[in-house]
């Protein structure tokens, strides 16, 4: 799940405009036998590796809020799947202005949240001024609504939401969970009550959270307005979702095998495998946004030079990185953004070691009689600090790459730290290198998170150039120019070696034979409306 | 000979239990201000770090005023005041990570920590005492050396070792128990059994030795030749008579039951205090640790009352030697 | 660190010959162990980094002893090398404890009134924290290094130390011979010198031994929650940690670093429990 | 000796194969019925090995070879099973040591019931009231109450008698004791012997009574078996034994036996050598006060605030001259280790003056006080604590000189061996940690230690009373002896009125920290005048025997006895 953020680094996700589409979801065959027709009913157990801490979307950047909170609340717009175009929801229709300042929405007729109360205008405005409001403390959707002025009620079935400056990515953003509409009723009781429950209007109601250990969705019934692309209308099949959090891959991967669940989600490539060779199914979804990328502090010398930025990313053997650790199951990635990111252009070359080493050489760093390059005294070497406990073996990719890097002179010292340090010292600029994955199914990522400095953060990449290129994508709504924009921020990126791609990220969930309809939003998080249990 | 009224009993056993008392709470004291002193020792600052999973939206106001509302911006001595005065009624402050209060957290945690460490608690004794006293009445002299070797041996394996194993047999490939559900009787088994091993060895290793050296004692002897059975001598005169360090480490094991629990928690996926501060550390909640630490450093201190007690309870001595010393 | 509590010796416990086995078991368990702490570049049949992803996750046997992990580094090389770290953090920490928790227990001991009541306090407060507790709020201040998590552990046992020195050094005190001394005129320093110390001294050492394994079992269990020594360095805490990742297709990886765990202590544990045997308080 | 006697043992070994060690040799014994046998012997003579075997309770690793029967039943031959059947039914235990035998955690009364439980004599309730029967007539004051108490509670004579009343429930045929008051004052050891005499006499059971002391046994056996390393050295009716004993054992355990009419013990003898028998002349010169204890008091605080504080010593004076010895007696708890304490400056009085040589011990500080500690010394009761384990017994005499700086290192080595040799200990023995040495032995050094120092004024606290009788003559011979040579003032304390008569030349009677009667030894000792000391007197043992055999003890028995 790279949307949002569980913990540190996925810290710095933002859902965006959707664009292009998400191709790359190879679903594997369904298992013949068994009954073709959906069957109602039923409880289908789930388990994934990280508990959201706070239910609310409005509240919670973590992705784990939204695998839950999308089942429970309905947005104004959906983004399909299949093609990533947003379609009508609880909104029927809308219009935008050429300034993308306002948006003006006509909901859908006789949409009721659980708790009985309509899905009215006056509901959307409650929504919005909430999650505006600093009380809140929302510390990601409250970002999707930069320069929000308002929401004005205009007759029974329109609102209008206004914005102070142009906010092209507010539709898409409306399309996730994390701007989805919450019974208005359920904000007076204060933030806190709502990360432990929330009132949406969706296929599902919550039964029962206990922090740490599961979330239960239960059936609600006369549901009558799933969007258009669900591959169904009417009451969601399952009769109960129970999402148990179990953050260790084993645990999850085994209990798939012993029958003690359904279906295991975040499964760790290597389990993937095996669980295939066994029979069970693996859903695989690559996702869009940021791919895995490592990234030299380009203002911290002797890392200003570009030639040894270059000599770097040559040396770093993506291939053999998502070989030994992913087993394939990941990709390499082509570009700091994931193939099903709009305005995804590859660009990274073939990694050599002796080209990395000449570039080296070149570079007047000569190799010590230890192995490790220096100049003057100075070892060429780069203090990497990662969060530990690491996800996805990322601190065995880290060792890898360290000694990846040693066979060419340069010399990596691994610091792995909690999450707290690692941002901490990320905010001061304080840092050598680091490593980044992001999911956003929209370039303008490259600007908020690499480029902003909010908040007195140091850029992770500071550069004119970079800079212009990702402003000149974010002014417009147009999509040629922004495609084009982005591709020159990639090209830049590559050529100033100021990201070095490793892998795209990729969302596998294991299920036993017995579970069909699998679905995964545009987000690319599983969904289970349509999910059913052949038993 | 001075010696206590017979009926004075237990009038002396609630005078020593005042005193007892009266001297936990300079302990109690310390503790909470060890805790507030090791929290604020803590390099890294919580508001960048609760900000940091803002991301690219920070922007400096809501820090300051973030900053104000911890209350963080003012200098230490005030803070500990502050932190003194809200523990007196009560209030432990709120979560830096959730905003939630931490006595919800920790009650929240409590919970299962205890079903953990009772049961833990339970079984220990059961296999440590079964132990010690099967290797005292067994005739066979293979049993009772494998019984006095045995208690070092469950001491000495890694927690963290037994449970992946425990986990990989009886859950994945026996499927006995389940790996989740992280609470319930039959999902405390496993952790229980994890966390009871080495105490069920520390437990046989005191009482075994305790035995053994009680064996040697002449008022055993001096039951043995009123003509008691074995048995009747082991569970009338020697139990009781070794009880005491037992319930010692009963009393102290009982905190790293339930904060110790890091491993077996982070193994079994289960909730607990062991994780809540773990998780606290990682993003130096503050507020969360400082009142882990006071909730530890009191249960502890009646802990070592509720023991006290017991003691009076086995053992006469103590009552009067509490006051006739 | 009840553990290493129940571990003291009972004065009055009847002693107990320990099989000649047993002792000869564990003292080669422990050269062995030693002589991967010294020279681990003689022992290892790889060197415990180079990565060979070709070779990776190989069961035992094949060339590897012990089989590789993920990335193909042989497993018994890492364990050899890691025993450096593992084997000198459990002893910096036990001799930290040690010398630090007698002083305190001697002081305690001897002087008795206010000075041993407030340390006695302390030494209650650091006793109300589960000691892995101590450890991790220490490593929180400290960072985590080697160094670091050795001051780490040793800092929290020094109240069991101090616990159990001052009980010897009161029993000790009352004694006769000690009265006797006071009226032979001996001061205090020579009170300390002559007939404390060497009375308790033993005892204390033995105890030290056990409190290496039970040193060891605390730095292992932090390692294994990640405030271990930096990568690629690995301590068996470490190591075994690592392993759980993969346990289901690579038993080896956390089961053999357990071992080594539990075997080290094992012997220790022996040996301790033999040496207290021998200089137990008459 | 009637016909078929309840109790024979033949040939009975009792050995340890692991250790290789055989503590039983060859023991014989014949006990009549409805009599009393005294098993007399020194420590380590395989007494209490002998009381176990009969029980049957050795330690599992023990291997015993003879024969035992006991009422026609083949004691050695029985399986444990029905053997356990007679324990405590047909033959009762008494253990030495009250202080342990009974369980610490369980009430007096539960105790004393048991067997009649396990035997099944008795229901619950049934058993509990027959305790308190037993307690009366073990001759416990309010029964009730005692059955309620726990041992800890009970004074030393009540724990001996409740254990009597314990052994005796189920009222066995064979009663056996062993050493059942060694560790009782005085007043209580008489009244639980009686106590066990009227049990015994008349109702036709048997004791066989285990005692190191030999005066008692005279007083109290109709027979005696004397052993010695592990076998009976020779049996008999025990007047015999005593006037006419012809083992060597027997003759010096005779003589050793302290009698109340035995005057006090004259310096010289075998014990000293003739070169240092001279010497002594010269230094008696005429006696000069040397300590002074006026009108002291010592009050402890209580332990708690609610407790009324309670004097150890209340308004005791005494005086001791140099060359002179003063006994003091009473029971324990009398307040004697206190003025011990005071006397040593160990506490503080809490009213009164103590003075030494004229000077206030409270004003003493640095150089004053070391020079008081060289002059004034102290002997314990029991040498092994006395000594430090870890420390040889040559470094533990030289430690005083050490502390106090009274020579260099190279006279020091001359100064031990001096003071050794002046204990009769071999200089051989000085290189030994106690646990290798004798009880007699460790009591040498200890004493060694004391007179290292050339003392004046030497401070015993029950010196000999851990001691075999044997062993005991010869420590308070060798007392008398070096106080005779160095005219050392001497504070003698003890609750053995045999041994006080032995060395004191005045006694001070002492009772719940008071003086209840003082003045020249031997008047205070045969005719008392204070009711307290005339029951102290009365209840001592040895006061009805014949004055002994003129033997020497030192003579007859190698120093320091037979080693444990």
């Amino acid at each position: 799940m790279r949307l949002g953020i569980r913990r540190p680094v996925r810290a710095l996700a933002i859902p965006a405009v959707a664009a292009l589409i998400l191709a790359g979801c190879s679903a594997p065959s369904e298992p013949s036998g068994g009954s073709a027709t959906p069957r109602p009913g039923g409880t289908l157990t789930l388990a994934t590796d990280s508990d959201p801490g706070c239910l609310d979307p409005h509240q919670s950047p973590a992705a784990a809020a939204l695998l839950t909170g999308r089942g429970v609340v309905d947005s104004l717009v959906a983004q399909d799947p299949g093609n990533g175009a947003l379609v009508p929801w609880l909104a029927e229709s809308w219009t935008v202005d050429p300034r993308a300042t306002a948006y003006t929405f006509t909901l859908r007729t006789g949409v009721t949240f659980s708790d009985g109360s309509p899905v009215a205008p006056a509901a959307v405005k409650a929504n919005f001024d909430r999650i505006a409001d600093p009380a809140t403390k929302s510390l990601l959707a409250a970002g999707m609504l930069a320069g929000y002025t308002g929401t004005t009620v205009s007759g029974d079935r329109t609102v209008v939401v206004r914005f102070s400056r142009p906010n092209a990515g507010f539709l898409q953003a409306a399309s996730t969970a994390f701007l989805g509409l919450q019974a208005p009723a359920s904000f007076a009781a204060g933030p806190q009550a709502t990360c432990r429950t929330i009132v949406g209007s969706g296929p599902f109601t919550v039964a029962e959270y206990v922090p740490q250990q599961r979330i239960a969705l239960a059936r609600r019934a006369g549901y009558r307005w799933a969007p258009r692309f669900a591959a169904h209308q009417g009451d969601a099949f399952l009769e109960k979702v129970v999402v148990t959090i179990a953050s260790d891959n084993g645990v999850r991967s085994g209990s798939l095998r012993s029958g003690q669940i359904d279906a295991a989600g975040a499964v760790a490539p290597r389990d993937a495998v095996a669980l295939e060779r066994e029979g069970f199914p693996v859903h695989r979804r690559e996702q869009a946004g940021i791919a895995y990328s490592l990234f030299v502090n380009s203002v911290k010398e002797p890392w200003d030079d570009v030639a040894l930025r270059r000599a770097v990313s040559r040396a770093i053997d993506t291939a053999q990185i998502v070989k030994t650790l992913y087993q394939d199951r990941y990709t390499r990635a082509g570009s700091v953004l994931t193939p099903t990111t709009p305005g995804y252009l590859a660009t990274s070359t073939q990694p050599t070691a002796t080209e990395a080493a000449r570039m080296l050489d070149a570079a007047g760093w000569p190799v010590g009689a230890d192995g490790i390059r220096s100049r003057a005294g100075k070892r060429l070497s780069l203090r990497w600090s990662y969060v530990s406990p690491a996800r996805e073996q990322r601190d065995l990719l880290a060792q890898l790459v360290q000694q990846q890097l040693r066979a060419v002179g340069v010399e990596v010292l691994l610091d792995p730290a909690p999450v707290g340090d690692v941002i901490a010292s990320q905010s001061r600029g304080d840092w050598e290198m680091s490593d980044i994955s992001f999911l956003r199914a929209d370039a303008d990522v490259l600007r908020t998170v690499l480029q902003s400095s909010a908040g007195g953060r140091p850029p992770i990449i500071p550069d004119g150039t970079l800079a212009d290129a990702l402003a000149a994508g974010a002014a417009t709504t147009e999509p040629a120019v922004r495609e084009d924009s982005y591709h020159r921020a990639q090209q830049r990126i590559a050529e100033q070696a100021l990201a070095i791609p490793v892998y795209n990220p990729t969302y596998l969930l294991a299920v036993n034979k017995a579970v069909r309809g699998i679905a995964f939003d545009a987000q690319g998080l599983p969904q289970f409306y349509d999910t059913w249990v052949d038993r | 000979m001075r010696r206590p009224r017979p009926g004075d009993r237990s009038g002396i056993r609630w005078r020593m239990l005042r005193r007892r008392l009266y001297a936990a709470v300079p302990v109690l004291l310390g503790v909470v201000t060890v805790a507030f002193g090791i929290v604020h020792l803590i390099p890294g600052d919580p508001v960048q770090i609760m900000l940091g999973t803002g991301g690219a939206f920070v922007d400096p106001e809501r820090e300051a005023a973030l900053r104000q509302e911890l209350r963080l911006d003012r200098p230490l001595p005030d803070q500990y005041l502050a932190f003194l005065a809200a523990l007196f009624r009560g209030d432990l402050g709120q979560s830096l990570q959730t905003g939630e209060p931490v006595t919800a957290l920790i009650a929240e945690a409590a919970g299962p920590s205890l079903a953990l460490a009772g049961t833990a608690l339970l079984l220990g004794l059961l296999l440590g005492a079964g132990g010690a006293v099967l290797g005292q009445l067994t005739g066979s002299r293979v049993l009772r050396a494998v019984l006095s070797r045995l208690p070092v041996l469950a001491m000495s394996l890694p927690a963290y070792w037994v449970a992946t194993l425990l986990l990989q047999i009886f859950s994945f490939h026996l499927g006995l128990v389940p790996a989740l559900g992280s609470t319930g009787p039959r999902a405390t088994i496993l952790p229980a059994v994890t966390l009871a091993l080495p105490l069920a060895g520390v437990i046989a290793h005191v009482l075994g030795s305790g035995l053994r050296t009680a064996e040697r004692e002449s008022y055993v002897l001096m039951a043995r030749a009123k003509g008691a059975t074995r048995t009747r001598v082991l569970l009338r005169h020697m139990l009781r008579n070794t009880a005491v360090p037992v319930v010692t480490l009963t009393g102290t094991t009982v905190g790293s039951l339930l904060g110790g629990a890091v491993v077996a928690e982070t193994i079994f996926g289960r909730p607990g205090l062991g994780r809540l501060i773990v998780n606290a550390l990682q993003h130096h909640d503050y507020p969360v640790l400082q009142g882990i630490a006071a909730f530890l450093g009191v249960t502890m201190i009646l802990i070592s009352l509720l023991v006290d007690v017991l003691y009076t309870y086995l053992d006469p001595r103590v009552v009067s030697t509490a006051v006739w010393r | 660190m009840t553990l290493l509590a129940a571990l003291q010796r009972r004065p009055d416990a009847p002693r107990r010959r320990m099989p000649p086995a047993t002792l000869i078991g564990s003292g080669l368990v422990l050269l062995t162990v030693l002589a991967c702490v010294v020279m681990p570049d003689l022992l290892a049949p790889h060197p415990p980094d180079a990565v060979a992803p070709d070779a990776a996750l190989l069961p035992p046997g094949h060339g590897h002893l012990l089989g590789t992990d993920e990335l193909g580094r042989d497993l018994l090389s890492r364990i050899i090398h890691g025993s450096r770290l593992s084997v000198l953090v459990g002893a910096a920490a036990t001799l930290l404890a040690l010398v630090a928790g007698t002083l305190v227990g001697l002081v305690a001991g001897l002087f008795d009134g206010a000075v041993d009541a407030v340390l006695m306090r302390f030494v209650d407060i650091m006793l109300a924290f589960p000691a892995l507790l101590l450890a991790l709020g220490a490593i929180a201040v400290l960072g985590s290094s080697p160094t670091r998590l050795a001051i780490a552990v040793g800092v929290s046992n020094i109240a069991t130390f101090a616990r159990l020195v001052r009980g010897d050094v009161l029993r000790v005190r009352t004694r006769p011979y000690v009265m006797a001394a006071t009226v032979s005129g001996v001061r205090p320093a020579g009170l300390l010198l002559r007939h404390v110390l060497p009375n308790i001294g033993g005892p204390a050492l033995s105890l030290a031994v056990l409190g290496f394994g039970v040193a060891m079992l605390e730095s292992s269990s932090l390692s294994f929650l990640g405030f271990g020594p930096r990568p690629p360095a690995a301590d068996w805490g470490m190591l075994a940690a690592a392993g759980r990742a993969n346990l289901a297709e690579a038993w080896w990886l956390s089961t053999f670093p357990g071992v080594a765990v539990a075997i080290t202590v094992l012997a220790t544990t022996a040996l301790g429990r033999a040496a207290q045997d021998r200089l137990a308080v008459q | 000796m009637t016909a078929e006697p309840l109790l024979r043992i033949r040939g009975l070994t009792v050995s340890y194969p692991a250790a290789g060690a055989e503590i039983l040799t060859s023991v014989d014994l014949d006990a009549p019925a409805g009599t009393t046998v005294a098993v007399l012997g020194p420590s380590g003579s395989g007494k209490s090995t002998l009381v176990a075997a009969i029980t049957g309770l050795l330690p599992p690793e023990a291997r015993t070879g003879g024969e035992i029967w006991f009422d026609g039943l083949a004691l050695h031959r029985m399986d444990e099973a029905t053997r356990r059947r007679l324990r405590g039914r047909r033959i009762g235990t008494i253990p030495q040591d009250p202080a342990v035998a009974l369980n610490p955690v369980l009430p007096i009364g539960v105790q004393v019931a048991e067997a009649l439980l396990i035997h099944g004599l008795a229901g619950r309730a049934e058993a509990g009231r027959r305790a308190i029967g037993l307690l009366r007539s073990a001759g416990l004051p309010d029964p009730e109450s005692v059955a309620a108490r726990y041992p800890h509670e009970l004074s030393g004579g009540m724990r001996q008698r409740a254990l009597a009343a314990a052994a005796l429930a189920a009222e066995p045929e064979l009663i056996l004791a062993d050493e059942p008051t060694s560790a009782v004052d005085v007043v209580a050891q008489a009244g639980v012997l009686d106590d066990l005499a009227a049990v015994t006499t008349g109702t036709g059971r048997t004791l066989i009574l285990v005692t190191h002391d030999v005066g008692l046994a005279i007083e109290r056996a109709e027979w005696g078996v004397v052993m010695a390393a592990g076998r009976t050295v020779e049996a008999g009716p025990i007047r015999r034994l005593a006037s006419a004993g012809e083992h060597p054992v027997t003759r010096s355990l005779m003589a050793a036996a302290p009698h109340l009419r035995t005057a006090r013990l004259r310096p010289g003898s075998a014990a000293l050598p003739p070169a240092r028998a001279q010497g002594r002349q010269e230094k008696r010169g005429r006696p000069a006060e040397l300590l002074r204890l006026d009108r002291v008091s010592r009050i402890y605080p209580p332990a708690h605030r609610a407790d009324e504080p309670v004097p150890a010593l209340d308004g005791v004076s005494a005086v001791v001259h140099r060359g002179e010895t003063l006994g003091v007696v009473g029971e324990s708890g009398a307040g004697k280790s206190t003025l011990a304490a005071l006397a040593l400056r160990l506490t503080t009085p809490t009213a009164g003056r103590v003075l030494f040589d004229g000077a206030d011990l409270a004003g003493l500080r640095g150089a004053g006080m070391r020079a008081f500690r060289r002059r004034a010394q102290l002997v314990f009761q029991d040498p092994y604590a006395a000594l430090d384990p870890q420390m040889r017994a040559g470094d533990a005499i030289a430690e005083p000189v050490r502390a106090l700086r009274l020579t260099g290192r190279s006279e020091r080595a001359a100064r031990v061996r001096e003071a050794a040799d002046l204990v009769h200990l071999p200089v051989t023995l000085l290189r030994r940690r106690p646990r290798e040495l004798s009880g007699g032995e460790c009591q040498r050094v200890v004493l060694a230690r004391a007179f290292v120092v050339r003392p004046d004024l030497l401070i015993c606290d029950e010196p000999a009373s851990a001691l075999d009788a044997a062993v005991q003559a010869q420590i308070l011979q060798l007392i008398v002896d070096v106080q005779a040579e160095l005219g050392l003032g001497c504070l003698f304390i003890s609750h053995d009125l045999g041994a006080v008569r032995q060395v004191a030349d005045r006694v001070l009677v002492l009772r719940h920290g008071r003086t209840v009667e003082e003045g020249p030894a031997a008047e205070t000792l045969e005719k008392p005048s204070h009711p307290y000391t005339v029951a102290l007197v009365a209840a001592a043992p040895g006061r009805r025997n014949p004055p002994p055999p003129a033997v020497s003890p030192a003579a007859t028995v190698p120093p320091g006895g037979i080693h444990p």
